[in-house]
Order: structure tokens, then C-alpha cells, then sequence
């Protein structure tokens, strides 16, 4: 078996994923997130279209960016539109369920919310973050979405300090509840292991750790107690996977490590 | 020569346009087409008290703020993609106290500035239900009472009055907002200010059209005729502007699809080294922006060998050999 | 004295009105409409931008367009935006404000309110036209408007069929009560006389009759009876104003007959 | 070939997206830009009943009326330009009673399907207020609340809930229209479905990100690749089209900007001599629709040199010799 960095994992983990969902479009931030959208497509789904929220629409990257705003996601789009048009893709359900949303975020809770607006009292933070930036919006509508998360106590916590975007708020029917149209959060991956969300519940348990982990050392790095059942062990990378990752996703090595 | 000529010195352009107090909105997003040229010469001029409206720029909101010109900012994104995960003094300024923010999500703030764009008082979405944007306001209702310039609402929550299921089809409405000036770079402007972007144009166009006076810095004059050939490729009607500056290198450090690249160079070693210490800080100002007397004598401090580096490639509209780490 | 037709007094009316009311953009229709922005750009406001609903912005003519999206107005425009903008930019109180928009209708009555939908009963019509179009938006926004109309009994009428374009509604403070935040028309010009309306009664004057016309003529031509008071008798077009008109602006004669 | 080619014949897509009763919008303006080839086909098609909606659509919805497709229309404007003040079987279906109207402006229309392509359910505009756009509804409450694919209100007016002074500030909310399926001609189209329109686009663009399906007919069928040179000049992506054709001249007797332009022959002297006249309206449908098999065959018909005379000039876009009276 091959050798591999965790942030490999991630990436082909996302790849994987991409292609069960079933979207046509990817909306991708920066960093992981832009390597996982490239990964799916030259590995797993090759027609699938990169999109970000600044408006580039159909990417095919010869660099990685440094930011939504980079031009290198501007040559050799299929469209270059601005944030209007592209939000309005995803709220627009035609679209919007055609659309996998990757997210981040400083923290997240069981039910898949997520915050990346302050650490502490919002009025009186402890720590400032960037705030929503287009987050909110897709977690808000878009048909369905991932996040990347690094695992850890202060990350993975029982109550968040502000809910920037909405995963499935407080559970079962809370998004309908409150009006939110798009679809809500699939799955989780961090560092150490993937999360979904059960279907009745909404609350996230642990689908699957990477080789080397247990289910109960992932428990320790999280806040809250999770459903670790139905975990079972990651498939590693495979050799293609890697090769591909490595040579033509960002052979410049801006994102992997 | 028109009687609509626009042309004016940057100097001139911040003094007729840009006054202590005013709502200023910034075009650009995180590290391309940031309007720094205008953005240094608001700090030369210690122009106070700014309220600031964007959507997600980066190092234009972030070196307004360390340059003690911001009051009070709305924003979805004080970050610079992966050369800040969160803007130094955006952060410090919050954390510090001395910045009051108001937070909305991209979409939201776009939306608001379409709203002033299209002249209705708010524009609908779902975008935020159930979250802390809604629930928590920076800005709060005593706060907006007393200030006229403020909307009395952060955001309202209506009905869809077309609902015809019994379905909960709520909507959050944003209230518009019309700057007092919009602040852009742009590759080409005519005389008249008529302007051409090119590559990805973010909120700029919603941000110029909400707007008051509009101050666009641009890489190029050229002549409306040219601008004639191919309508396609402008965006900003000559009515819609009330000031054009050439500042070539305008939005260094950051991009200008088609011009230059960023400098990673200044984001990503310069910029963070000498935000995170107020003495540094201070010595950047004195020695960057308020101690030249234009953007020429900044470009000079910066240098020409570091500046030809970041040109871009024709056919790419970056610099594919540029060291980006 | 140069001989002229009609149809050019309306056209130099026009051209002198724009000058008065010392706006940037003229947003017109086509013929005698386009003629007269063209009028006005070529002999008395050089500066000022030529726009068509459709989106096509500060155009020059190589030809006199047959239609509001005719390739005529694309080519050498500055912009070519769509409906969306075009609309916005007038509601938008901030450019609305610097825009004259020129308006044509079926019907007219005392207070500039205008008809372009059906003659007869809304729901059993006697004669069916083209619909508001963007008339009705113009009307309802734009800083200041003007109209051509034809004088005639059946178009000058005490009651309209149906209200397609709002003028002054029925009288002073109607607009500012049904929220209504444009302007209001200015000027009507018609191929006998030109009417202005009265600042306290919002009601139609007649501002100025043509050479060879007397206001009690006009006013036989109108259903309803109008303050004749004010009228002068308007400046017949000079011969530079006719040879500009004619060898520049239309040379074609595709409205010029 | 990739998964998402969208190529079919005109045949094939208009059986598989268009049906009847559908709710279907219609791009191009008056004499520019009419998906002719494709209302030809609807007609050929025999299908019934249709909803339209349209801005200021002029030659297609017209046609499409004297085909006998139509049931009710949601329209700003039924008129040609010049050619035809009011289209004519438009004029006479809803003087006989055989064709059901509601009125809208413009820009109103605009905002119902830039509802749509945003996935709101209204938009705002001071547009029509104190006018009978709003005060007489071709669709009456009644007629709407038995028919769930009608908005239950044709619109409604709400208070601003922003303001802050004492003055009336009253909006119209227009609802959003989604349609079954927008049908459209452009320049240049891609396989996958991305589309590259050249000069006006009019309200195409919303119209299209609203539907269900779309249909695209085009002048050229080119590869991605080309498409990707130029994104500024490309508006629709592959993922919100349904189906691809390419149709030379489909937009014939209406102009195409860069290809031909409108053949007046056809508009100001033919149309208006067989559209007034029943017997001289079967025999054009009999002969020119009904009769071909196909858009090659129509085009037959109208003859080559004919066609030729119409091609544009490539700087200007448009034939500037056409004898246009």
C-alpha cells in the first residue's frame, strides 16, 4: 500500500464523495477545498463543473489560487460572472440541487452548524475570525453540502460561540422550520476520520476513521458524544489516486504538504 | 474637450469625494483589484470616522482600519484568502473595540448593494434564516435609532405573500444601501468614465450603481472609441461616474487580471510581519503612505524590478513563474 | 423662413426640450422618439447619452433603428446591458434622476396619464395595442419624461380606457400617494401644439401652438377643455436646425418622411 | 463524447421538453433574436395550450398564436418595433376573446423571471403603482385560485418595512414565474450547453436561469475550448440547459446580430398581408410550417439569394445595404 499524507486522504475522500453525490457542479472555497474539487474531477466525476462563489463558473486550473478572487480561477472559464449570479445559482433549487457546496470553519457542532465569525462573545470576541464570507449562503440553500474540519476539542464543541451557517440547526425538521430551503450538510471530514448526519436525528456520527485511527481516540477529540457504531475503517488511497493527486492536481504543491 | 471629462488628480478626486463620516464602499475581493491607490491617498488625506460597506476585500478594508480611518464597517469576509485567513487589523480593531461591525453574509451584502443599484429599499432571500446573522446585530436598535444613516433594521423577516401551501415560506429581507462613494481600480476608463474590467468583477458593478459619487482609478486611459468596439466588454456607464484617475499599478499589492499579479512577496512576509507590531505598523504608514507625496513615490519605494517581476502574462492574465510561497 | 413638415418641428421641439431640462441620458422608443434623441445629440446636447430600454447605452447611429433591439443600436454603443439594468438604472433615483425618457401612447388625458393597452373594455376590447412595454416603468420612475402624441379627439381624452402609464394620476399629491417616485411628464409634444402641465393642478396647458395653428383650433381637437392662456406661438425650426436634422440624423428617411 | 452532450435534433428536443399546457417562455426581442425554427416546430408539433411568458416578444409569440398553441399570455408587449405596432394575431385572439391576457410592464416581466433565476419568490419595484396594471387583472382571482400553476395574486402591494420617515413608500412585489421551459436562439453553443450570446441580451438570461428546461437553438455548434478563450463573452453554462441544436438561420425573418439581419420583405410587406387574412394565414401554415419537415425545408422556400441578401457585415453586425421600406 501506498504511502500518504492524512491531507492526501482528505482530498480523495472528498473525490470519493463527489462522485456518490451525484451533483453536476462543485462550489469550492480555497486551499483543501479547491484540491478536493480538482481531485474529484480529474479522478472521479470528469464532467463535473468547478464553480466559485466569486463567479468563475467551469474552471480548469493550470495553478492553484490563492483566493476565490485569484486570476489564475479566471483563464480558461467557461463564464466569468460576479457574486449576484453566482449566489443566485444555488438559491435558484433548479440549480441549487444540481450543487455540492464544500465549507470550513473554526467550529462546528453535532448538528453540523458551523462558525467562523468569533471565538467568545460576539460583542466582545475573544478571537475575530473572517466572518461568513459566502458560507452562510451555502449552507443556507445550496442541495448539499461537505465541510472540512481539523479534528479537536475546540473545534468539534457542544455549543457554538455564533452560528454562521446553518447546518440542521437545533434537529429534525428545524430547517424547514425556520424556512431554510437547500439541503443541509452530508458529510464531515477532518484530519483523523469522516461524519454524517442520521437521517431521523440530524445529529452526526462517526462514519468512518482513517487506517491507524480507532473510534474511540476519535470520541476523545470531540466535545460532544457521538454515535460511533456504524464507523468503519477508511479505504486508504490507492496508488492511481495518488499519482494523479500528486501530478496533475497541484504539482506545484501550493495546497498539499 | 466634453464638458463631462472626469479626469483629476487622485488628490483632488478624495478631496471633492470623500469626507470624514461617509459610507464608502470598496470594490475588489480579497487580493485582486483592491483599490490601493485611493485607499493610501484616504489615509494621506486622515480622513475619519468611515463607515465601511464590502462584501470580501481584503487588504484595501485592512489597511483603511490600521490607518485609523474606520469607525464602523459592514462586511461578510475581513480576510485575504490564504494570504490572511482574517485580516490583521480587521481582527485587532474588533477584538480591541475600537472597530463597531456589522456582519451579513456575502450574498446578503451583494444583494444590499443591488438593492441601491435597482433604487427599492430592500431586496429578498433565504439565505441566513436560523443563524446568529439574524439573531445577533452588531449594529443595535438604539444604535441605528440615533443615526439617521442607518437603516432602523439590520434585516427583516416577512411572509412570502404568493405562498399558496401551508408550507413556512419565510424570507429575509435586506435593506439597500447607496453609498456616499464607490472606490474601484479597473484596467480601462475613458476620459468620461465609461469603464471596461476585465476577468471577474465580484460586486463592483451593484457597489458603483448603488452610489453617490463613484471614484474609478484605472490602469489605462484610453479613448472612448475604442471602448466602442467591443460594448460587451464595459460595464460602467459615463453617468454612473463622478471621478477617473490613471494610477497605473493602482491595486498593488494586489491583482489586476491582464496587468500584474499579486506580490506575495508584501502579503505573505512584509504585510503580516509588520501589521502584527504597531511600531512596524506605524513606520509603514509614516514611511509608505503618509511620508510620499503620491502613489509614484510609493511605487518607487517599492521598486521597478519588483514591480516587472509581477507583470502578467498575456494569454494567462497572471504571472505563471511567479514564487508564491 | 425654411420650409419644414410637421414631423421636424416635433423633432426640433424635442431636440430644444432636452436641452432645457439639462439631463445626461435621454431613454427613447423608436421613430420620432429615436429622431429626436438623435435631434438633440446632434444639434443641441452633444454630450448627451443616447439609451434604449433594451439596454444599449450611449449609442451612435450609423442608421435609424426599426426596432428598440435592432442590431442598429448595439453597434457602437458603449454598453449593452439587458432589461434588468436598464430598468434599474432609472428606478435608481440616483441616474433616474439624470434621464429623460420619451414616451407615445393611443390615448391621453388632462393629467399626462397615458394608455397604450386597449381601446373599449379591458376585458372585451374594442381594438387591442401592444401593451405597456416599457412605458409604465418609464413613467412610474424616471426623472422626467416628455410624450409625442397625435392631436385628435379620440387620443386627447376626458377618461382613459385603461391607465397603462402613470402621468399625474388625477392631480396634485396622487403620485407621492400611491408611492410613485419618478417625476411625472413635462412636455407633450404633438404635430399642432405643445402642451406643459400646470405646477399647483398638475393639469395640461397649452404651452405653444405651431405657425399656422390658433390655440381654439387645438383646443377643438381636445375632449377636454385646457387653459389656453399661456400659449405662445412656438419658434419654427431654423434652416441649420432642418439641414442638420435632414443630412445627418436621418438621411436615410426611415422616419423623416 | 462526455455524458452531458446535449446534442438532439430540433424534432427530439421539442418533443422531449415542450408539452401541452407547459408554461413556456420565449427569448429574443420583438424582431431580434426569436427562436423561430423552434416555434416552427412547436406549431409542426401540433402541441396546445401553451402559457407564455414574454417581455416584448414580438415575431415568435405572434406566430405561435396564429399556430394555435396558445392559450394565455403573460406579456409586457405584443408588438414588432416598426414592423408591427401591434402583432397581429395577438391583436385579433385577444379582440375575439380566444386568447386570455394578463398585462405586465417590462420591467416587471424582467423581475418575474429574475425571481425565478434567483429562486425568490418576488421581487420589488415602484413600477405601475396608481395604474391599471394593477388594478385590472387578466387573471382573475378566481381563474388563479383553480389553477395551482397560477400565482394566486397577478401581484401585491406592501409597505416598505425600512422606512424610517413619514413618507408613503409603498413597493409592487411581482411573483416569480419559473417555466417549464425557456426556448432560445444564440450565436454560439457549445455541446454541453454553455452559449456564447453576441450584442443585446434583453431579459434571455433570466429567462433562462428560471426554467426547468431550456432549449437552445444556435447559428454554430463550436467546441468548449473556443467558448474558454473569451468567458467574458459567454453568459449560460452547460448545467442549466437541457438540450442543444444547431439551426442555421433559426432566427429567421429576425435578425441575428454578427449573422443576418431581419428580412423586411418578409416582415413589413409578407406577414402582414397572410396574418390578416385567414385563407392567406392556412396556406403560409400549410405551406411554410405545417408542410416542411423540417427547418432545412422552410428555408428552401425563402430561397438562398434571398437569404444571402441578408448576411451582416462583420464590423457592424448588420447589412447596412438592406432595403428596409
Amino acid at each position: 500500500m501506498s504511502e500518504y499524507t492524512l491531507q492526501e486522504m482528505m482530498a480523495i475522500v472528498a473525490a470519493r464523495e463527489v462522485q456518490k453525490a451525484g451533483v453536476d457542479v462543485i462550489l469550492c472555497g480555497t486551499g483543501i477545498s479547491t484540491l478536493a474539487a480538482v481531485a474529484a474531477k480529474k479522478i472521479t466525476t470528469p464532467d463535473v463543473v468547478i464553480f466559485f462563489e466569486t463567479g468563475a463558473i467551469d474552471v480548469e486550473f493550470n495553478q492553484m489560487p490563492m483566493s476565490l478572487s485569484d486570476p489564475r480561477v479566471m483563464h480558461g472559464a467557461v463564464r466569468l460572472a460576479g457574486l449576484a449570479e453566482a449566489f443566485a445559482l444555488i438559491q435558484n433549487q433548479i440549480t441549487g440541487k444540481k450543487t455540492l457546496g464544500i465549507l470550513g470553519a473554526a467550529q462546528i457542532d453535532i448538528y453540523g452548524n458551523l462558525n467562523s465569525t468569533v471565538i467568545g462573545d460576539y460583542f466582545n470576541p475573544k478571537v475575530r475570525f473572517s466572518g461568513s464570507g459566502g458560507a452562510c449562503d451555502i449552507g443556507s440553500v445550496v442541495g448539499q453540502s461537505m465541510a472540512f474540519m481539523e479534528l479537536g476539542k475546540r473545534k468539534f464543541v457542544d455549543k457554538l460561540d455564533y452560528l454562521t451557517t446553518p447546518g440542521y440547526l437545533d434537529g429534525p425538521g428545524a430547517r424547514e422550520k425556520v424556512g431554510l430551503i437547500g439541503g443541509g450538510p452530508q458529510l464531515v471530514i477532518t484530519n483523523k476520520a469522516t461524519f454524517r448526519f442520521d437521517d431521523l436525528t440530524k445529529k452526526m456520527y462517526l462514519d468512518s476513521y482513517y487506517p491507524g485511527f480507532t473510534p474511540e481516540a476519535i470520541q476523545e477529540e470531540i466535545n460532544f458524544a457521538i454515535d460511533l457504531s456504524r464507523a468503519v475503517e477508511a479505504v486508504p488511497p490507492t496508488g492511481h489516486e495518488l499519482e494523479i493527486l500528486r501530478t496533475q492536481c497541484d504539482p506545484e504543491r501550493m495546497v498539499l504538504k | 474637450m466634453s464638458e463631462k471629462n472626469k479626469l483629476m488628480s487622485l488628490t483632488d478626486a478624495v478631496k471633492k469625494f470623500v469626507h470624514d463620516g461617509d459610507l464608502i464602499s470598496l470594490g475588489g475581493f480579497s487580493a485582486t483589484l483592491c483599490p490601493m491607490a485611493t485607499v493610501h491617498e484616504i489615509i494621506r488625506q486622515k480622513i475619519k470616522h468611515l463607515h465601511i460597506a464590502a462584501c470580501s476585500n481584503g487588504q484595501a478594508v485592512d489597511e483603511l482600519i490600521g490607518g485609523g480611518c474606520v469607525e464602523r464597517i459592514e462586511i461578510a469576509y475581513g480576510g485575504n484568502g490564504r494570504f490572511a485567513p482574517t485580516c490583521l487589523h480587521f481582527r485587532k480593531a474588533i477584538e480591541q473595540g475600537s472597530l463597531k461591525v456589522e456582519d451579513y453574509s456575502n450574498y446578503q451584502m451583494t444583494l444590499r448593494f443591488m438593492a441601491g443599484a435597482m433604487g427599492v429599499p430592500f431586496l429578498p432571500t433565504y439565505s441566513s434564516l436560523g443563524t446568529d446573522i439574524v439573531n445577533k446585530w452588531g449594529f443595535g436598535e438604539e444604535y441605528r435609532a440615533q443615526d439617521e444613516r442607518l437603516p432602523l433594521k439590520k434585516l427583516v423577516i416577512k411572509d412570502n405573500p404568493f405562498n399558496r401551501t401551508d408550507k413556512i415560506d419565510k424570507l429575509v429581507l435586506v435593506p439597500a444601501l447607496q453609498p456616499d462613494v464607490t472606490i474601484i481600480h479597473a484596467q480601462k476608463a475613458d476620459a468620461l468614465g465609461n469603464v471596461s474590467l476585465k476577468g471577474l468583477v465580484y460586486s463592483d458593478l451593484e457597489q458603483v450603481k448603488a452610489s453617490k459619487n463613484v471614484i474609478v482609478t484605472c490602469e489605462e486611459i484610453v479613448e472612448t472609441d475604442e471602448l466602442r468596439c467591443n460594448p460587451e466588454y464595459n460595464q460602467i456607464i459615463s453617468f454612473q461616474v463622478s471621478a477617473v484617475v490613471e494610477v497605473p499599478w493602482g491595486a498593488y499589492p494586489t491583482a489586476v487580471p491582464s496587468y500584474y499579479d499579486y506580490d506575495p512577496a508584501f502579503l505573505l512576509h512584509f504585510y503580516p510581519k509588520v501589521a502584527k507590531d504597531s511600531i512596524e505598523w506605524q513606520k509603514y504608514l509614516d514611511e509608505y503612505i503618509v511620508g510620499v507625496k503620491d502613489r509614484q513615490e510609493f511605487l518607487q519605494l517599492i521598486g521597478t524590478e519588483r514591480l516587472d517581476s509581477l507583470r502578467a502574462d498575456a494569454v494567462c492574465g497572471y504571472n505563471p513563474e511567479l514564487k508564491r510561497r
